[in-house]
């Protein structure tokens, strides 16, 4: 039951329905809510009785999840040119759009004037990073990728989830279209 | 002076004969694209965004080049005039590299806004772009990418128009033409040079003091005055965490135009290495609140034998509270300095005729202003006196050897190693306050930075009037300005 | 063996010794076996598998992990050798006081409980399948032929004030240890804990008078007696029986008197973090919830002593079953006493059982909630439940 | 490097001429190119301080004038065109042909000094395309074979035969 306050035609107050006295002692209530979970543990302890597995959940190191998407992606690296130096160019599309600010990057003028910019830090901070696959979106130059490995990011440590560039790099592509092209500003 | 009436998207508007037609919208709120055209520089007239279409004129005409007349009818937004900025903008972009990701300019860069503005469109240009020198030296100051250049004489205008050094000139023509000093010649030794990285509207000029260092749109503008000299120029202070990333000048027809020279831009960016940091008594760091009333006291013990020397460096805010407490306490040794004076060694200019003034201190004038009896330091009897207040750095060290000093002082010099109290103040970028330049104009700015490990003379004032038992006349900038 | 040493009656002091000592080892084990079980139960409930990770390594790359249980043994380790973080303010003496009076009176008050019947030595070791027992037969047999014992430790005649007077204690250690933790949760934690067992107690109390007045004592032992009465011939005066109000009454009233789900407001973790015991670590914050374990054991206890029985079976006397229909079977003296022991853990673990999935199903109260729900309901509840006794029993009824 | 006598003289002459001294760096830099066969960066700074003009200046005009070169380049500047007509006509190929007898690339100098080439936009002789100017010269209908010709004339100083014109014959 509702009703319009009149000078203020947006505000309504709402009589909530009175509670009677079997929901006020809670004991109705009480014994539902019990009788559900009481349900659930017969269930399962009869199958743990009966060596099966009584939980949904999985068992961490010894099962991985059956379900997990291959299009799932975790870690991420740095795509490499054909000399070893990072594709990246230092532009910090990814540290502008990156929702969770883990990516620090500091640029330095590169030896080849073609390439102008590179990256002197390229930090990725795991342990505040969303996975949410911004960066890989917003990179100009296809420098960012990420690969469908979550399950083993961890670390004893804050600091050694700071994935370094040199830590970024450690991806070797084998198919050799991975290896990229050099960033060609007037292509 | 002769007014002209004249319609522009049908709005009646009414200017000084002789106004461009691109300023005369632009005072009336009608923006119209531009990417040669500067206010304060001689129109060129090259780029072509402006083309706006005047009726009774069979072709669209530069609005830059075309000074008001009676009677036009001057249309900007209709579609044809639509149709020309896009097909003017595809030209530029033509050869134009689409490397904003390395470039600086990304962000605040006139070509990437009024193409988002005014085109939008795919580019059909399959062919190969005219490659030209990305990596081009002026100097050790500025660097320059021909590609990224839209020629539009910018920088060499303002080299002929500003600072009259006539450095730069556009060699070759058609699509070889770029941007270059004559042969053997640097950017280095113009007082002026940033200049032109400011008013690139591309990305083809950049200073090598924040080449690649920062993306401009994490950078945080304050407004502020330069204190390199007493012209006071307006400055915007670029800052992200704490740290000066760039300095640009604040536009301000009255004083300094669209310019600035580059002592003022290095005064700020290349921190100086002898800056004062923490309070200490006989060259111990001590507690402030005890710094305060010891300096209370002594001050209040020795009026008669306490010589009072000013800073030009001080804000007209702190030069206010110190008037207050030298007449409280009745001080009558007051003494006024030149904080900074030339100095050749570091190449810096005395004075010009554009911008750069032989007086090296930002606030002199207000500090004759507020203390019109202070004598010179120079004039100072040394054995009147015991005790000395020496405010700023730069005092004489003849002057004040004898003497137990208290300093208060940003920076680090003989005066402060000699003296019994130190206190460390704060430069103007970490300062709120204003600035009397020599012209009289009077100019508030803004804190840019934090200080660290020293104190703002305001506050420091503030705390000493109290511990002397008076009440401030204000205790923040705005209150002591308000009470003015 | 002496039957006197200096005056003392040397056989009744081994007794009580060691069922003293019996006793508080099984309260201690209780709590770890709670809190194992608020573990693994909640995990089977939740359709998760629990705590299984801590094991001691056996040949054979085998592991001895016991279900989880030995997570106690390491837990118990970790909060022994981990440091014991303290305010850097804090008031010492009270501070290391609260542990103990939180500690102390869940272990004491099971004094007064009785765990199994009247046991005589001589008679319980004289059946056939204890015969391979050494010498105790023949020893009780010689030497001790009349002896009998109650299995309880303290027989108290105001048994049930005793457990209300100690009860009563738990709440200083929640003030002490909230207020000399020199911290703004823990204060909170402890006010709020003060206020909502001061609430409780009244409801608690008048909850038992009922049975007061019926059993008309309060002695435990005459009480738990009691209930082993028929009530026209076929029903055991059980205390559910009797007073079934009073049951929920103190019911509620004993799981908020515990600070346990859903009255655990004194350590509301997403508003107070931990509480009273905020600012304690290492082994006296395990001290604090082994506390709080005993005490559901302790509730268990009460719950089966005053309204299910104690370690009575339903028609069982001290010689055998007496059924209704008049059937008699006769039993051993010690598999009566083996029967009322079982009888009585069986409840127990039962009622723990219930508090936990209890705990584990139910969402916290507000605070106004548990206060309107302390003093307008079960308050008035009581009272009208104890005045309707009182009547009935005037009346001559029961 | 400075004026002659005789360049002074005629720059005296020049200034009265024109009333903006800045007027005179065209003429001046035609006496130099005249001279050297270049003008050079020194040429340009003696122009800049006879004129009292900034250096840039006059070498925006060297730049923007294809006449005047920076560097000395060989004693036949083979420009050929390279504009629409000539090039669907074939300049391409005549062009890689001198580049391949010549061993050069375009704007480049043989070592001996003898030719330059150069390719330069329309000279107005789009109906005998592709074309070369040789000095004052052109050369026209050019092929391959015709073109290894005219070198090998120009460097043993042979005067070349242009055959009379040849018109196509259109029915």
């Amino acid at each position: 039951m509702a009703y319009q306050i009149p000078n203020f035609p947006d505000m309504e107050y709402v009589d909530r329905k009175k509670r009677g006295l079997t929901i006020q002692v809670y004991y109705r209530e009480i014994f539902r809510g019990v009788w559900i979970t009481t349900k659930h543990f017969f269930r399962n302890l009869w199958k743990w009785l009966t060596f099966r597995k009584g939980g949904v959940v999985i068992l961490y190191p010894e099962e991985t999840r059956a379900d997990m998407s291959p299009n799932n992606r975790g870690r991420h690296i740095l795509v490499q040119r054909s000399n070893g130096q990072p594709r990246c160019v230092a532009c910090k599309m990814c540290a502008t759009i990156c929702p969770a600010q883990c990516i620090t990057i500091e640029a330095e003028e590169s030896e080849d004037p073609k390439i102008q910019k590179r990256p002197q830090v390229f930090e990725i901070d795991l342990s505040h990073c969303i996975f949410c696959g911004f960066c890989v979106e917003a990179c100009p130059v296809d420098a960012i990728r990420m690969l469908p490995e979550t399950s083993e990011l961890v670390g004893y440590d804050r600091f050694r989830m700071v994935y370094d560039k040199e830590k970024l790099l450690s991806w070797h592509p084998t198919v050799s279209d991975d290896v990229v092209h050099g960033y060609n500003p007037n292509a | 002076m002769k007014e002209v009436t004249l319609t522009v998207d049908g709005k009646k508007i009414t200017v000084p004969a002789g106004t461009l037609l691109i300023d005369a919208c632009e005072q009336n709120g009608i923006y119209i694209p531009r990417f040669c055209y500067h206010k304060h520089l001689f129109p060129s007239g090259n780029c072509r965004m402006c083309l706006v279409t005047i009726e009774k004129n069979p072709k669209p005409q530069p609005s830059c080049m075309t000074p008001v007349a009676d009677g036009m009818v001057v249309h900007t937004n209709t579609p044809e005039v639509a149709e020309i900025r896009k097909a003017v903008l595809e030209f530029i972009l033509i050869n134009h590299p689409l490397d904003c990701p390395i470039c600086d300019k990304a962000g605040e860069c006139m070509l990437q806004d009024q193409y988002m503005e005014f085109s939008g469109d795919k580019s059909r240009f399959n062919e190969t772009k005219v490659a030209k020198e990305k990596l081009y030296h002026f100097g050790e100051k500025i660097v320059y990418d021909a590609e990224r250049c839209i020629l539009c004489s910018r920088c060499v205008r303002i080299t002929r128009e500003v600072s009259k050094t006539n450095k730069l000139g556009i060699l070759e023509r058609g699509d070889r033409s770029y941007v270059a000093l004559a042969h053997g010649d640097t950017l280095d030794d113009d007082p002026y040079a940033y200049c032109v990285t400011d008013n690139c509207p591309v990305g083809a000029l950049t200073p090598t003091y924040f080449r690649f260092k920062e993306r401009v749109w994490y950078l945080h503008k304050t407004p502020s005055v330069c204190a390199g000299c007493s012209r006071g120029c307006n400055i915007w202070i670029e800052t992200k965490d704490n740290v000066i990333y760039r300095v640009r000048p604040r536009e301000n027809d009255a004083v300094n135009k669209s310019w600035m020279c580059d002592f003022g831009r290095e005064y700020y960016i290349y921190p100086p290495k002898n800056r004062a940091a923490g309070v200490k008594i006989n060259h111990r760091a001590v507690d402030y609140g005890k710094f305060v009333s010891e300096v209370a006291s002594l001050l209040k013990e020795h009026t008669k034998e306490t010589a009072f020397v000013l800073s030009a460096y001080a804000t007209n805010e702190e030069l206010t509270l110190a008037k207050q407490l030298t007449e409280h306490l009745g001080i009558k040794g007051i003494f006024h300095k030149k904080d900074r004076v030339w100095q050749e060694s570091t190449g810096e200019i005395r004075e010009d005729d554009i911008l750069i003034k032989e007086d090296k201190t930002p606030n002199m004038a207000g500090v004759k202003n507020a203390f019109p009896d202070a004598k010179d330091i120079n004039d100072m009897v040394i054995s009147d006196f015991k005790y000395a207040v020496v405010w700023g750095p730069g005092a004489p060290l003849d002057k004040v050897s004898g003497l137990e000093l208290i300093v208060i002082s940003a920076m680090v010099d003989q005066v402060w190693d000699k003296a019994k109290y130190n206190l460390a103040g704060r430069i103007s970028a970490e300062k709120h306050g204003s600035f009397t330049n020599f012209e009289g104009i009077t100019q508030d700015f803004r804190r840019a930075i934090k200080g660290e490990n020293n104190y703002d003379e305001l506050t420091f004032f503030v705390d000493l009037l109290k511990e002397l038992g008076v009440k401030p006349i204000g205790r923040t900038v705005q209150e002591i300005q308000n009470a003015k | 063996m002496e039957a006197n040493f200096l005056g003392i009656n040397m056989v009744n002091f081994w007794t009580y010794f060691i069922l003293a000592g019996g006793i508080f080892v099984f309260m201690f084990m209780m709590g770890a076996v709670m809190s194992w079980s608020e573990r693994k139960q909640s995990a089977v409930l939740q359709d998760r598998i629990g705590a299984n990770r801590a094991s001691i390594p056996l040949p054979f790359g085998k592991k001895f992990a016991m279900w989880g249980f030995i997570n106690n043994l390491a837990d118990a380790i970790k909060c022994l050798i981990k440091e014991d973080f303290k305010p850097k303010v804090y008031d010492k003496l009270m501070y290391n006081l609260a542990i103990f009076f939180a500690f102390i009176p869940a272990v004491l008050a099971v004094a007064v409980i009785p765990f199994a019947g009247i046991v005589k030595p001589a008679e319980f070791f004289n059946v056939s399948y204890l015969k391979w027992i050494p010498y105790l037969p023949e020893y009780f047999a010689k030497n001790l032929p009349d002896y009998s014992f109650k299995v309880q430790v303290a027989d108290l005649n105001v048994g049930l004030l005793f457990i209300f007077a100690i009860g009563g204690i738990s709440v200083f250690g929640a003030i002490l240890a909230g207020w000399s933790s020199n911290n703004k949760f823990s204060m909170m934690g402890a006010l709020r804990a003060a206020s909502q067992m001061i609430s409780y107690e009244v409801s608690m109390g008048l909850s038992l008078l009922g049975l007061i007045f019926i059993f008309q004592t309060v002695n435990v032992w005459d009480i738990v007696q009691a209930q082993n009465e028929l009530a026209w011939g076929w029903l055991p005066k059980w205390g559910v029986f009797m007073q079934p109000l009073a049951m929920f009454i103190f019911l509620a009233a004993a799981v908020a008197e515990n600070k346990r789900m859903p009255f655990d407001l004194p350590e509301a973790e997403s508003e107070i973090i931990s509480g009273y015991f905020t600012e304690y670590s290492g082994f006296k914050m395990l001290l604090f919830m082994f506390a709080e374990f005993i005490e559901i054991v302790f509730v268990a206890i009460m719950l089966t002593t005053f309204f299910f029985g104690g370690y009575t079976v339903p028609y069982m006397a001290a010689d055998g079953f007496y059924f209704p229909w008049g059937t008699y079977v006769h039993l051993s003296h010690a598999t009566v006493v083996i029967l009322q022991l079982i009888s009585f853990h069986v409840k127990v673990f039962f009622f723990a059982w219930l508090l936990q999935q209890a705990r584990w199903s139910l969402p916290r109260f507000r605070y106004d909630q548990l206060m309107q729900l302390g003093w307008r309901i079960l308050l008035p509840l009581a009272i009208a439940n104890l005045i309707i006794t009182v009547i009935i029993v005037a009346l001559g009824g029961l | 490097m400075d004026f002659t006598d005789a360049e002074k003289k005629e720059i005296a002459y020049l200034r009265t001429r024109y009333p903006d001294p800045r007027s005179l760096t065209l003429p001046l830099m035609w006496m130099i190119q005249k001279r050297e066969g270049f003008v050079s960066n020194e040429a340009v700074d003696l122009i800049a301080a006879e004129l009292e003009i900034p250096t840039i200046w006059v070498e925006e005009v060297r730049s923007w004038y294809s006449m005047f070169t920076e560097k000395k380049e060989g004693k036949f500047v083979l420009e050929v065109c390279n504009n629409i007509s000539c090039a669907m006509l074939g300049s391409q190929d005549v062009i890689d042909h001198i580049c391949e007898v010549l061993k050069i690339k375009v704007g480049e100098t043989t070592p001996d000094g003898m030719f330059t080439l150069k390719t330069v936009e329309c000279l107005g002789s789009c109906g005998t395309g592709p074309m070369m100017q040789v000095g004052d010269r052109y050369y026209e209908l050019l092929d391959e074979n015709k073109v290894e010709q005219i070198l090998e004339d120009l460097r043993n100083g042979k005067e070349h035969e242009q055959k009379p014109q040849e018109w196509p014959e259109y029915k």
